[in-house]
């Protein structure tokens, strides 16, 4: 009891450290809110948003077939019913107190306090700080298609070995102790890395080098799976697995286009450079396949493609196209080399390369945003690196450390405590049996039917 | 009687179905297996990492058989399965004392055809 | 011959005397039309309905997924079969006149006339007897995907045993004789029931309730599968089943949402309490299945997640978020035992619960929005039990009384119809060898290839 | 060498040629633009042309599963990689100069100049030569979509048998040498046919017939596949296909009422002509499988319902819903007896039958827009054969001739360019042994697992 | 010892479990095979192109008993697998000289069972 | 010659397979099957209704050896498949009087390998 006690005191510690010394950050002088539209709902706009929603909504099955075509057979469904938690549980969240931690009224730039919980004062006005011309419950459901992607991204690390109970108890507390805040920090109003004039239009930080760095702790802690590397088939349905590829980029249309919160020319041009991106990253994929390994592959292309639209996404709304296609050709490359070459060397088993993917495609995506953001694309952003601004860079590196750091020390903090409360991974007898049969009592398929 | 196991490559299948009715042969269980042979298979590669790739596709047929019928049933599948390169498979033949016919219960040599 | 002759007339005249019943129960006093916005066509509604109405067609092959996968491999086909000819012929239907029996020119508040078929009349210029915004072809394609998509619940009821042929007769029957009166009673203008003061916001009692008793009476009149229960394989594929729940999720925000017939704070909340009591009931369910079976399913989640979007249905534009939460719990509560405990009792087999999910969540979803209603949300409403209008709860039960009844006796006599005709069921050696080779001389997948 | 140049010479001389003889069809007197709304973007009409943007992008996928669950097994990831790397290569193609080549500033009515490379000016203001009232940036991407998926359409043909690298190569050029042209003289400003007067809503000429003539050329270019046609196996897996149609179904909303390029009545009617379409054809193959193959089949449902959404595409936004009906059961009339009879008295192996279905139904849409066009329904567009104006049928009939001579002209000329340079078809054994492992190095499915 | 190997219908299987248990005969292993035998198929079509069908699904079962448990699994499997229809298949006996339980390297008849 | 039969866990087959080779044994054949042994299955549910759930994944294989690799045969599967855990299987060994190999006509102990 008193080690519980104990354990927990340091653990909150822990978090309020961290969180002070990112607090110190800050910097001193508030910037000013941008002028607003009057608060008059816009039918096209709502409309725009509305389905954006809808498509955010389907990215997270459409994950959850990306990564389930992945795994190996006897591990199909755990993918799948993690996901679908994921998309259950955090909804949930959301609405009660999630929202209102990431996007209420702020405290000390470091959270939102719980005066929206339940959507109390959320309904069908807009908020003119978030999106004048849509009903602000709409701008909470899109963004709660966010808070519930981004903990699923994390889940294609420890596919294949993580019981079912300690990965809702740790989805929950992540969601709840490092997405929310992080998200406030980048985008509630008085987060401190907005204020800090941290560019990220879709979620390059807040979304991927959070959820990768987390995945990559997550592969840490867990291990490698029984086997690894040597015994672990290749992709047991690669066809679902394009179809999960052909559902996320469907879907990165409402989460980067729809990200401009209204139908217009901003939300075309995320439009374009989200397409361009990951047509780019997908075929430079192929091409580095057929040098490297001598074909180029299915999975080479859908990995670059998502690549690709990762590290789009915090610029998406700040860039042209033609930096788009440098942007979707960097993140391939260095993918691609991370995966291959660097990955191996470095001996953990992060199943799916979910911080191969969205951690360094990520990473690169914020910087790239430094590099290549322009005003003439959007004048509610910044000049980047190339438009005579370096300091943007610098500003979009520190908005990544902070999150890499935050995001992995509490992930680790997290792991550790759900893993003493009932234990992180399967026991070996489940890991060789599946996790379909030994956690949901299911099996994705029938063999004698 | 004869219990004739013939593993042969996948395409060749249609063929040796052919060659085998051809003969008067008609009765045969097909099964989807895999196989390490003297083929080399072809290395897959999952983001850049090659999988060994030393099983591959083949079809078992089954086939039960008088006597003398052994002799038509090893050419009938030689002749189709052949290609001449390596993986075309073997044919193994093992003695069969018993047959039974589930749906009459006659037994032996009559219920094999 | 006069044997023929006999029964058509007997079936006739208990249709007839079924509708008059029926029609006794209506109100004296015409309700006087409300107020209607000058006939604009506004591009965001628009834009909003036409794409929701694409929604709802995608929801037919979401159905059909969901049902295929549960099914066995030698049945897939026929599933999808059926699912595919309902959304062909019903569409035809409704263009060639089932939309004006259900919503052209009343006749004594039961079915409307003729003179809408074929479209006539039916053009780019609004209706502002049903949406004032956009063209009245759109909001006939919005309502055809309704008149398709509730037959096609149905057939989960008789899945894996049907007769192509019956199956046809039945569906092209049913949809005219049933979904269409019903459609008229409760959202036609001068509809008996619409004039009651039922609430439907998106079709519960229409569609749910209405396609659920069905179902129950086919499970009843074709009788159990052969070798049910022992023999009976669990679901073939149930990635396959989760891809057209997460469809029909997608699907769901356009049924629910759309039928605001525009893009404003009304849709956005229908859009918030559909999601949220689909998370609800999903994660609902699978914490009664880790109760009471030891571990949590992926079946169980997405049939929870489905029996949450039924019960919302009636309500989503009525209720507030916290009271989709509620109604989703109860929907996941009533279903999971009923399906759990009741029907196995019953010894029916309703091969894929279309009466356990959509019937009986139905049911609920028509009282809960008798309990939960506000006009806080919706002025054009009603308030409920718990916002001091008892009354709407005894509107609500009459509602779905009505439908249960009309439904349940006209689909009985619709089945001894068919059987007369053409024979319901396969017989035993094709139900052994399975619709797909019988029924359509196909098959799912290739076993030797 | 020196044959190296020669051939080249000729190549080039022929296309020249080519293009000099159609230019001759050019009408002499240059038609006046029509009056365009002022350059104000629409917020509902962004909202839905973004929104059929995602929808005909989805369709790319969709094919590839339709095609995809239709080949065997060990074929399955050379159809859906072939799909993906169009999706990328023309994408790219397309933003860096196939864009301009179509629609940019013309030259003599042939082809556009190359000052819109790299979106040069395609910005967010609306171009009112094509679309008034959305950004320029989103019509570019609405029709990048075209360009995308109308060459995809013509691997059909050659399925299970040509090398990747020539694939490429051959998509690349024909996107460019082919499609672009076409496209320009159809769509663009200033384009022949366009001048001419032809009709073509959404792409029935540019897309389908286009895409259909080269297909057939490809399938007689590259000969039959191995054991064509007795020992070609079944569909691998029907459901996939049925998923690919259905994505197909649901994204030729977007191709089809999205060209009308507002969400306005006339995208409504361009949704009820496309479903209306999709259902008769759908059904009537239905029918026509009953009566001559004695059952119905689900490939023949989705075989006929994308040969009525074929047909339906140039006739779109010109053609009543009964008209539709009439065009779509025109369409499985024709294509089912074409592929059921026509074909294999041909003796070409046309795989998965897009000239069957694509060529055919596209020849049959433009003709039959010819028929039942009237301007009843599009003030814009012109009256056909029944309301008076049989002059138009000869115009349709000229632009299907035009594109059917270029196109396949081009098609062979471009083939045995790329037989040339690097060979068009594997070899016997790697056709064995199956396009997934030689080509690509990867597996669709495991086996052992 | 004997290795017996049945071929079945596929909607038999459960029931020729039920019955091989029933005589204490727990041990099986069950294979998903295709049989061309007397059995008609249905002959599929695709865009009205019509497939052979000859390759219909069965149920391989394979059980290796002791002498004297032979008769009991060859009644247990003729009476759970006849339907009385062509196509209800065989039962093939061999001679099974060697049989090793890999868990305790046990071998001969205890192993079997 | 013999003719080796072993069921395995899925999960052994590659390490039975590395052992073959290090015995010089390199030609198997490896085909999916189901099992019902000694060995509980987690009993499957699905909407609360209980499956029995006896039939569990194995894998099969099968080595036609010369009578010298028979015991190789036997003690590579058993150091291979081996867990210690009821499950882990059964060799069943049967006599191989032919072995043909297609691709060159070769037959008997010469064929084999
Ligand atoms: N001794 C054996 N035991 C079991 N299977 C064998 C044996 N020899 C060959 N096979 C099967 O036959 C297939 C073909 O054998 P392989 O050695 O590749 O060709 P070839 O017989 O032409 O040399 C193998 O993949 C394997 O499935
Ligand atoms: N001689 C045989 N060799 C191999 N398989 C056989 C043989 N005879 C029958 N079979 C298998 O048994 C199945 C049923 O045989 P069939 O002739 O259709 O029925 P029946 O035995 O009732 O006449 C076949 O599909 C085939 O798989
Ligand atoms: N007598 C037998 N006949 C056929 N298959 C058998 C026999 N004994 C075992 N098997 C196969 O071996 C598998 C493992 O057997 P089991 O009894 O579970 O393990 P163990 O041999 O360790 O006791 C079974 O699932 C079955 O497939």
């Amino acid at each position: 009891m008193r080690r519980m006690v104990r354990r927990i005191a340091a653990v909150v510690g822990l978090l309020l450290c961290g969180a002070g010394l990112l607090y110190a950050n800050e910097p001193a002088a508030p910037v000013p809110a941008a002028e607003i539209p009057a608060p008059v709902v816009s039918t096209g706009d709502t409309a725009w948003v509305l389905l954006s929603t809808a498509m955010v909504m389907l990215m997270t099955p459409g994950l959850a077939f990306f990564y389930g075509g992945l795994v190996r057979k006897k591990n199909v469904l755990s993918i799948l019913m993690q996901c679908l938690i994921v998309l259950c549980l955090i909804s949930i969240q959301w609405v009660t107190f999630g929202y209102s931690l990431s996007f209420g009224p702020d405290i000390r730039g470091v959270i939102g306090d719980l005066s929206w919980s339940f959507l109390k004062t959320v309904g069908g006005d807009p908020n003119p700080d978030y999106a004048g011309t849509i009903p602000h419950q709409v701008f909470m459901m899109f963004q709660m298609m966010f808070a519930v992607i981004t903990p699923a991204l994390i889940l294609g690390a420890f596919a294949e070995r993580m019981k079912f109970s300690a990965f809702c108890i740790f989805m929950l507390l992540w969601a709840t102790l490092v997405y929310d805040p992080v998200a406030h920090w980048v985008w509630g109003v008085g987060g401190f890395l907005r204020r800090h004039g941290a560019l990220d239009f879709a979620g390059g930080t807040v979304v991927h080098v959070n959820a990768g760095i987390a995945a990559l702790i997550c592969a840490l802690v867990l291990g490698r799976r029984l086997g690894y590397e040597r015994n672990i088939s290749p992709p047991h349905n690669l066809p679902v697995a394009v179809l999960g590829a052909a559902l996320l980029w469907f879907g990165w249309f409402g989460f980067n286009a729809g990200s401009a919160l209204a139908a217009n020319g901003l939300a075309g041009n995320a439009f374009v450079t989200t397409h361009v991106a990951a047509a780019t990253a997908g075929l430079s994929w192929a091409v580095l396949d057929w040098i490297f390994n001598g074909r180029s592959t299915m999975l080479g292309v859908i990995t670059g493609s998502v690549a690709g639209l990762v590290a789009i996404t915090p610029g998406a709304g700040f860039v042209t196209a033609p930096a788009a296609m440098a942007i979707g050709l960097g993140s391939t490359v260095i993918c691609f080399f991370f995966v291959a070459y660097v990955k191996p060397k470095l001996g953990y088993d992060d199943s799916l390369d979910a911080f191969g993917v969205h951690g360094i495609g990520g990473i690169w995506g914020a910087i790239a945003t430094g590099i290549w953001a322009t005003k003439s694309v959007n004048s509610a952003g910044a000049d980047g690196l190339l438009y005579g601004n370096p300091a943007q860079l610098g500003i979009q590196a520190v908005a990544v450390l902070v999150t890499l750091v935050y995001s992995g020390v509490a992930s680790i903090i997290l792991l550790k405590l759900v893993d003493w409360l009932v234990g992180l991974r399967v026991n070996e007898r489940e890991e060789r049996i599946g996790l379909d049969l030994t956690q949901h009592r299911e099996s994705g398929y029938t063999i004698i039917d | 009687m004869k219990y004739v196991i013939a593993i042969i490559q996948p395409d060749r299948l249609d063929e040796v179905l052919d060659r085998l009715s051809a003969k008067e042969i008609h009765l045969v269980t097909v099964t989807n297996v895999v196989g390490r042979g003297r083929q080399k298979g072809i290395a897959e590669v999952y983001r850049s990492h090659t999988e060994a790739g030393s099983l591959l596709k083949k079809i078992k047929l089954e086939i039960a058989v008088n006597d003398s019928f052994l002799e038509a049933t090893i050419d009938a599948i030689l002749s189709g399965a052949r290609t001449g390169n390596v993986g075309d498979g073997k044919i193994f033949v093992l003695d069969l004392p018993q047959c039974i016919r589930i749906r009459t219960g006659e037994s032996g040599s009559e219920a094999i055809g």
